[in-house]
């Protein structure tokens, strides 16, 4: 136990904590626009398997991370104005659609890997990025203020989003559509439009989620993203549709995941107990959603397609 | 009044499949005045102010506003022309405060941020300037009904709707909230505003407005004005026939309570006291009105006797059995049945087939089933009877309940709840939402099933309805009774004063 | 290496693997030396085939085609192996990485002495570590895997290192490799290595953080010039003994390995590097003496 | 209950399901193009496919062994979607299903088939049931989304199949031999599906599982259970006020979901060619993704039990044909995984169209009769 309290690892196993959560956030953030909005889009993964391989692929071509970025970006607003036309115009089953985009993004991912690159090469990853000053407090500037700019500029998306959602007439927006779409509509605010923005938000951030995660790591492989997409999605739900919530539910599941990696590594949590440990997540997840579900209410019309009754 | 109607159609026809919901309807509305459209549930009305509204589209005819023809495609458009509209059902987002509510679609002058205290000053000033009074930053659904009510005039007049359209916006109103709505939709046709009004309740139709249109079927059936019509004119318009505003009742003796809430207290939805140590008897072969305005606990109180809502104090008897508390199956065995005020949302399964609906209740019985698996051929002759006899109007007994209408949705349900004889029928708004033929009809089978000896306790908005059909009357005010009225003798003023919390004894 | 021995006119190879052909490891490895083959054969490859029943299925099809060999290249489909090798008695079937043949006549097995490599490896990583601490990624505790991973462990502790390893549970949690290796990372660890496919995770962080890098089941040279040496399958070694049997008449029953010993098993350093000659010495010393058997990798 | 109607009604009711293959055939379209774009032969790549699926007595085998968990699960998630509960963890109750019937295989004494048989397939519909019950009873007592519930189940289910195929449960051979691959060891006898048609391949799961979707369909449509199941999807309030246990007949719809996932489970555990469970760490590589793809058979056969049968069928020859698609043009698997997900996107967009010829049918034919009717009211609205 007392090799765990020493500076490095703590700080280390918070530190990777962050980064581990950053796509979580990402996607997570990205779908709490969405739901807000009445949409629940369980593609995600798909989007963010995608948006890895589009920004894995760029950096291998061009060498330039933050390219990389805005392909995953590209790829993310595509796919995210192909699943808003699924669900918001042709009215599709959310949920099983949603699988679809999955599935799809899964195999078309690996088969764009498998055809255009094959054998798996590293890229250039994120340079990390030292504030100054604050970077050289001691603990805190290590854990915090050495990170590379994504993980900067996701945890600022956070505060931006709060002041998107609750600060602005589009939030004020985003919030009646999700609650009571014929309202809105009857004050004149395009239901679809509103929806087709939300999900185009949410694409983008997932492939920006996917091409972060897949640059990060340096590499792409099938199914790199294993399934983040799902937790992203519990992590909506955890953090009750709040971006703040969404924030702590993405570093606590990046925390746990640390923690566990790092006790595994000093003997802590012994190999027969490691299946269980890796249980841990979904079950935190599932008791999260219990309490959240007793206390919080879902958007009203979340999952519901709008039609203007004619 | 200017020579220029402010807003005319002309000959308006829309479709849906199947319906024509307006054929060749021409309506107008002139600066200052109030025009009353006036039909019976599913004449068309709605549909006529959706489209000038923009939320449908003509199939036919044309808009013009001050002479001038406009393509109202949209909200937005109809907005921007300074028409507002108050719709039949609330259209609030109850997560948002009343200002988020007001400024909902509209530019803000902090371009993409909100700009909810100027908003909040303007609803305030607006409140003050016609009796409209709210705090701008309560949310929605922690306010009562005519508060709600108000939020939606202020979306209009913030909007400077100039022509003004309110789809009976007085159905969930105290008589008190009428009165001080009427005074506000004064003073807003002072200011040379045009309002379209829509009610069904004659007396206030008389009192507000100064022309009426009245369609049947889709179709302009006749013009009037107050001084040269009554209710019973009026409702023979809409009809097309004469109409027997109250059934004829013959008498009958009344015997033991049936039914016996004592000290009831029953919780709300929102944690709040809703049926507030309520006491009552009905007895068999009486029929027991409860009157009142919406939301002072008469769907909580129904829904506690019905086992579906948990009572914390006193007890419900039906028959001489203690029922407090009981799930819903063990009430219904003891021999209650309930006609739900929600008939879509309670009352059956809009996709389900009319045989199906049938069954909804009894779907366990052994009559129904041999060895374990229905016996359709019992289910269809069960069904067929019921259908005939309450002369039910279905293509077969196949079809989806969602395409009956309403009337004919209710009159399946009666059928269901009243087949064999219950010691108890509880009847939630029997009539609402149906055409009068269906309300006479219904309001006929109740007076039967009195004389069978059914205790009946019948809640209902509709003052005549409560005064055609009760032996008393239970006046219900804020989850209480404020005291019970024999109709032959008590007045619609009297009656009017107790669903506004006044109690008779104070009343002079 | 033997004598390559040349495969009969016409003759068809069929490979199941679960993994894309092209991955630098495990499916690549044997698609490779089946294309090594003299004779040239036709090779015919399912691959990505991980779920049991599908690669079964191609199994069979292969079979029913007339293939001559099938390569069942995944310890997972024995039991489908069993099974099928029965209903095709002509048709001959390799399996691998396993030691068992059902006892049946015609089903090869094949496997490799990964622990070898493993310790080999281990013994240089001790070497070369500065804090003596070494860490491993595995994926889960099972197989080809476990075998490596016990060797380096074996070989690295011989040495004299502290060495932790760490299974994160998944054979493609690319992101928890990584993460294990910034724990390694923040224990001093300053050589790192690693097996199946998740561990790209892993090499990354050795990259940026500057630790040392032991590769397995190819050769991961170009990775950076953090790597040290590979471990590399020359699965042709046991493919040329099958044919070498066929061409006798001999249709199974017969295990087959790659080792340190039959040239199956290699080490590759990578030129990048800069290893010490007296590392590199210690490496193949520990070469020999796996070789004549006076080091035991357990 | 069954329909009746004019000339009119079944023209559109066939046009109805003529829309699914619409969909089908539109991502066939899309297949030839990146077939194409692969430098395969899109006729040769389809002719295998077809061939592989359909072409031969050993196709049709292959096809419904294939389609058989699709089956079981497309029933599961039948139930309770008419329920109004969506069942996303089919992957996981397979597991849980399979292995508490190796549990149950691996320590009962051998036994008779007659024995044994039944026994194994009630423990893995025992262990579905188990792994349906959690998500239902979160979801009607707690408000737990099931969606997400489901889905973070099946995490846990392959976990727990990891741990127990690694330690407890793992072949002792394995051990021995050292390499610790996570497999049973195999199965008793008495448990292997019985073989049909003197097929040495060919066991009864097709059959078992024609036979769960004709028992589904008269439970959900002939019994009273059924009805209540149906009503409560449909309606939840109506239910409640008619007095059926509203949050117990969600519970069990999702239990006996997980149930007939359960069973497949145990289906390709016992009618597996190597007659044991084994891991490669990741629950696809059990189940083979059915329990996502019969959600597709489900709603291919418009969630109708019956029609799950032929639509099982259509895509396990799909599936089982894709295997052969890649064999003869050698394209890698990722393309069959890519338009299995077309497939469900085209069938789900397509869906609304469809429910809307079906609803015009049934408007059309109740205004025939009640043209009398002044035009009141339809569509029942129930407001003042
Ligand atoms: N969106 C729609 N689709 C199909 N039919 C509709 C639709 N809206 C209204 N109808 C039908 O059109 C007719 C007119 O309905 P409308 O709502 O205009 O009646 P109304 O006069 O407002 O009745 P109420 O007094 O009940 O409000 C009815 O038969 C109704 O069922
Ligand atoms: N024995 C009881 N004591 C107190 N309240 C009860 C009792 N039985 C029923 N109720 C009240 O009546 C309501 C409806 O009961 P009902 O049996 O229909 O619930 P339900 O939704 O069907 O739940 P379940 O599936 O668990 O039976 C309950 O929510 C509860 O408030
Ligand atoms: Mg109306
Ligand atoms: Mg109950």
């Amino acid at each position: 136990m007392s090799e765990f309290f020493t500076e490095a690892v703590l700080i280390a196993t918070i530190a990777s904590g962050i980064r581990f959560a950053v796509p979580l956030l990402l996607a997570g953030l990205g779908e709490a626009y969405g739901q807000r909005s009445g949409v629940l889009n369980l593609g995600v993964d798909g989007v963010m398997l995608l948006g890895a391989f589009g920004g894995y692929y760029t950096v291998l071509k061009v060498g330039n991370v933050w390219i990389g970025l805005l392909a995953g970006l590209g790829v993310g607003l595509i796919l995210g104005l192909i699943s808003a036309f699924i669900t918001v115009t042709l009215k599709a089953d959310q949920g099983i659609s949603g699988i679809g985009v999955f599935l799809f993004g899964l195999g078309m991912s690996d088969l764009l890997f498998q055809r255009l690159v094959g054998t798996p090469r590293f890229i250039d990853t994120f340079p990390r990025i030292e504030i100054p000053l604050l970077g050289d407090i001691p603990w805190i500037g290590e854990m915090l203020f050495r990170q590379n700019l994504v993980v900067y500029l996701a945890f600022l998306a956070i505060p931006v989003s709060m002041v998107v959602i609750n600060r602005t007439t589009f939030g004020m927006k985003i919030r009646a559509v999700g609650e009571n779409p014929e309202a809105a509509d009857s004050l004149g605010v395009s239901v679809a439009k509103v929806r087709y923005a939300t999900m185009l938000i949410g694409g983008t951030l997932a492939g920006v989620a996917g091409a972060a995660l897949a640059i990060d790591l340096g590499i792409f492989q099938q199914n790199i993203t294993n399934a983040q997409g799902f937790i992203a999605i519990a992590l909506v739900y955890f953090g009750a549709w709040r971006p703040l919530g969404v924030m702590l539910g993405a570093l606590l599941y990046g925390f746990v995941n640390s923690l566990v990696i790092q006790w595994k590594t000093l003997g802590i949590i012994t190999d027969s107990w490691s299946d269980f440990a890796a249980m841990a997540p979904a079950i935190i997840t599932i008791l999260a959603l219990v309490v959240v579900a007793t206390r919080f209410r879902a958007p009203s019309a979340l999952t519901k397609p709008f039609e203007r009754g004619e | 009044m200017a020579d220029t109607p402010m807003m005319e159609m002309r000959a308006i026809t829309k479709r849906f499949p199947g319906v024509l919901a307006n054929d060749n309807v021409d309506f107008d509305v002139r600066a200052g005045e109030v025009h009353t459209l006036l039909g019976e549930n599913g004449a068309g009305k709605s549909t006529l102010m959706k489209i000038l509204y923009g939320l449908y589209q003509a199939d036919e005819g044309e808009v013009l506003l001050d002479g001038e023809p406009v393509v109202i495609d949209s909200p937005t458009t109809a907005i921007s022309h300074n028409i507002g509209m108050i719709h039949q059902h609330f259209m609030l987002v109850e997560t948002l405060t009343v200002a988020e509510n007001v400024a909902l679609g509209l530019p803000s002058s902090k371009g993409a941020f909100t700009d909810l205290d100027v908003v909040s000053d303007h609803i305030v000033e607006l409140g003050g300037k016609y009796g409209l009074d709210l705090d701008p930053s309560a949310v929605v659904w922690q306010l009562a009904v005519g508060q709600k009510q108000r939020v939606e005039i202020l979306k209009a007049l913030y909007r400077e709707a100039h022509l003004l359209i309110l789809d009976e916006p007085t159905a969930v109103l105290t008589p008190q909230e009428v009165d001080q709505l009427f005074g506000t939709l004064r003073q807003l046709t002072a200011d040379g505003r045009g309002l379209i009004f829509i009610s069904h309740k004659l007396h206030e139709v008389l009192a507000l407005s100064d022309r009426i249109t009245v369609l049947r079927q889709g179709r302009v059936t006749g013009h009037a004005t107050p001084d040269g019509a009554t209710r019973s004119s009026l409702a023979e318009m809409m009809v097309g026939r004469e109409v027997k505003l109250a059934p004829d009742k013959p008498d009958v003796t009344v015997a033991e309570p049936a039914l016996v809430v004592s000290g009831l207290e029953v919780y709300g939805d929102r944690g709040l006291v809703a049926v507030d140590d309520f006491s009552l008897e009905v007895r068999a072969g009486e029929i027991l009105g409860i009157a009142g305005v919406s939301g002072n606990g008469q769907r909580e109180l129904a829904e506690a006797i019905a086992g579906l809502r948990a009572v914390t104090k006193g007890s419900i008897e039906i028959a001489g059995t203690d029922v407090t508390n009981n799930r819903p199956i063990e009430v219904r065995d003891v021999g209650l049945a309930y006609v739900p005020e929600g008939r879509m949302k309670d009352g059956c399964i809009a996709s389900f087939t009319v045989s199906e609906n049938v069954l909804l209740v009894d779907h366990r019985e052994s009559r129904f089933l041999n060895r374990g698996l229905f016996d359709f051929g019992a289910i269809r002759e069960h069904s067929q009877g019921l259908v005939d006899e309450y002369s039910v109007k279905t293509p077969t007994l196949e079809t989806p309940v969602r395409s009956l209408s309403g009337g004919n949705i209710q009159k399946l349900i009666l059928a269901r709840e009243l087949e064999g004889t219950p010691t108890v029928l509880l009847a939630s708004q029997p009539t609402r939402g149906v055409d009068i033929g269906a309300a006479e009809y219904i309001h006929e089978r109740l007076v039967t099933q009195r004389e069978e000896g059914t205790a009946i306790l019948v809640i209902s908005e509709d003052l005549d309805e409560v005064f055609g059909l009760s032996d008393r009357i239970a006046v219900m005010y804020e989850g209480q009774v404020m005291g019970i009225v024999d109709p032959a003798t008590a007045t619609r003023e009297q009656v009017g004063l107790m669903m506004a919390g006044v109690r008779p004894e104070l009343s002079p | 290496g033997s004598d390559s021995e040349s495969a009969p006119e016409g003759f068809r190879i069929g490979i199941v693997a679960p993994s894309a052909s092209n991955d630098l490891a495990f499916t690549q490895s044997i698609v490779d030396a089946a294309n090594a083959l003299a004779g040239d054969p036709e090779i015919l490859i399912t691959d990505g085939t991980f779920v049991v029943e599908d690669a079964a299925t191609a199994i069979r099809g292969y079979a029913a085609d007339g293939v001559d060999l099938v390569i069942a290249h995944g310890s997972q489909y024995g039991g489908s192996v069993e099974q099928i090798a029965q209903d095709f008695p002509d048709t001959i079937f390799a399996w691998g990485t396993a030691a068992d043949t059902f006892g049946l006549p015609n089903v090869y097995a094949y496997e490799a002495a990964s622990d070898e490599g493993g310790y080999v490896m281990g013994v240089m990583a001790a070497a070369l570590s500065e804090t003596g601490n070494i860490g491993i990624v595995g994926p889960i505790e099972v197989g080809d895997a476990k075998l490596y991973v016990d060797g380096f462990k074996a070989g690295a502790e011989s040495g004299g290192a502290n060495v932790s390893v760490v299974y994160t549970g998944s054979f493609s949690d690319v992101a928890l490799a990584k993460t294990s290796a910034e724990a390694f990372a923040s224990q001093n660890v300053d050589v790192m290595s690693g097996t199946a496919q998740m561990v790209v995770g892993a090499v990354g962080v050795a990259v940026t953080e500057d630790i040392l890098w032991f590769g397995t089941q190819s050769n991961q040279s170009e990775l950076g010039d953090i790597v040290v040496a590979s471990q590399v399958y020359k699965w042709e070694v046991v493919l040329e003994q099958i044919l070498a049997d066929i061409n006798d008449g001999v249709k199974g029953g017969r295990v087959y390995e790659v080792n340190l010993e039959n040239g199956g098993e290699v080490i590759e350093f990578n030129d990048d590097f800069d290893l010490p000659g007296d590392v590199k010495s210690l490496g193949e010393d520990a070469i020999d003496g796996i070789k004549d058997g006076s080091i035991s990798t357990s | 209950m069954t329909q009746a109607g004019g000339s009119l009604r079944v023209s559109s009711k066939y046009l109805a399901y003529l829309v699914p293959l619409g969909a089908v055939g539109f991502a066939l379209l899309v297949a030839t193009i990146m077939l194409l774009a692969l430098d395969a032969s899109p006729i040769e790549g389809f002719r295998a496919l077809f061939r592989g699926a359909f072409g031969s007595t050993d196709a049709l085998i292959e096809t419904s062994l294939k389609a058989t968990p699709l089956l079981f699960v497309g029933v599961g998630i039948t139930i309770a979607f008419r329920a109004n509960v969506i069942n996303i963890g089919g992957e996981g109750q397979m597991v849980a299903g399979g292995l508490l019937s190796t549990m149950a295989a691996l320590w009962l004494p051998d036994m008779s088939a007659f024995i044994m048989l039944p026994t194994v397939l009630i423990m893995g519909f025992v262990g579905g049931a188990i792994w349906g019950f959690i998500p239902g009873y979160l979801k009607a007592y707690f408000g737990v989304n099931e969606i997400l519930s489901t889905i973070m189940l099946n995490v846990v289910a392959v976990q727990l199949m990891n741990y127990l195929l690694r330690q407890p449960l793992i072949d002792p051979a394995e051990i021995e031999r050292g390499t610790r691959i996570p497999q049973t060891e195999r199965l008793q006898e008495g448990a292997d599906l019985p073989l049909m048609f003197g097929s040495d391949r060919l066991h009864i799961g097709p059959l078992l599982a024609v036979l769960a979707a004709i028992a589904a369909y008269i439970l959900l449509w002939r019994t009273p259970l059924g009805y209540r199941l149906r009503a409560v999807g449909q309606n939840p309030d109506a239910s409640r006020y008619a007095g059926i246990p509203v949050k117990r007949t969600i519970t069990l719809a999702l239990t006996l979901s997980g149930a007939l996932c359960g069973l497949a489970g145990a289906v390709l555990v016992f009618g597996s060619e190597g007659h044991r469970m084994v891991t490669d760490g990741s629950t696809a590589g059990f189940t083979g993704s059915a329990g996502f793809n019969g959600i597709v058979a489900a709603l291919f056969g418009g969630l109708h039990p019956i029609f799950t049968i032929p639509a099982s069928f259509l895509f396990g020859g799909l599936l089982v044909g894709g295997l052969s698609l890649q064999r003869a043009v050698q394209v890698p698997s990722a393309l069959i995984l890519a338009l299995n997900g077309l497939v469900v996107i085209f069938v789900v967009s397509t869906d609304r169209y469809r429910q809307r010829l079906r609803d015009q049918d049934a408007r059309r034919a109740a205004l025939q009769t009640v043209e009398s009717e002044p035009a009141g009211d339809r569509g029942g609205g129930d407001e003042p």
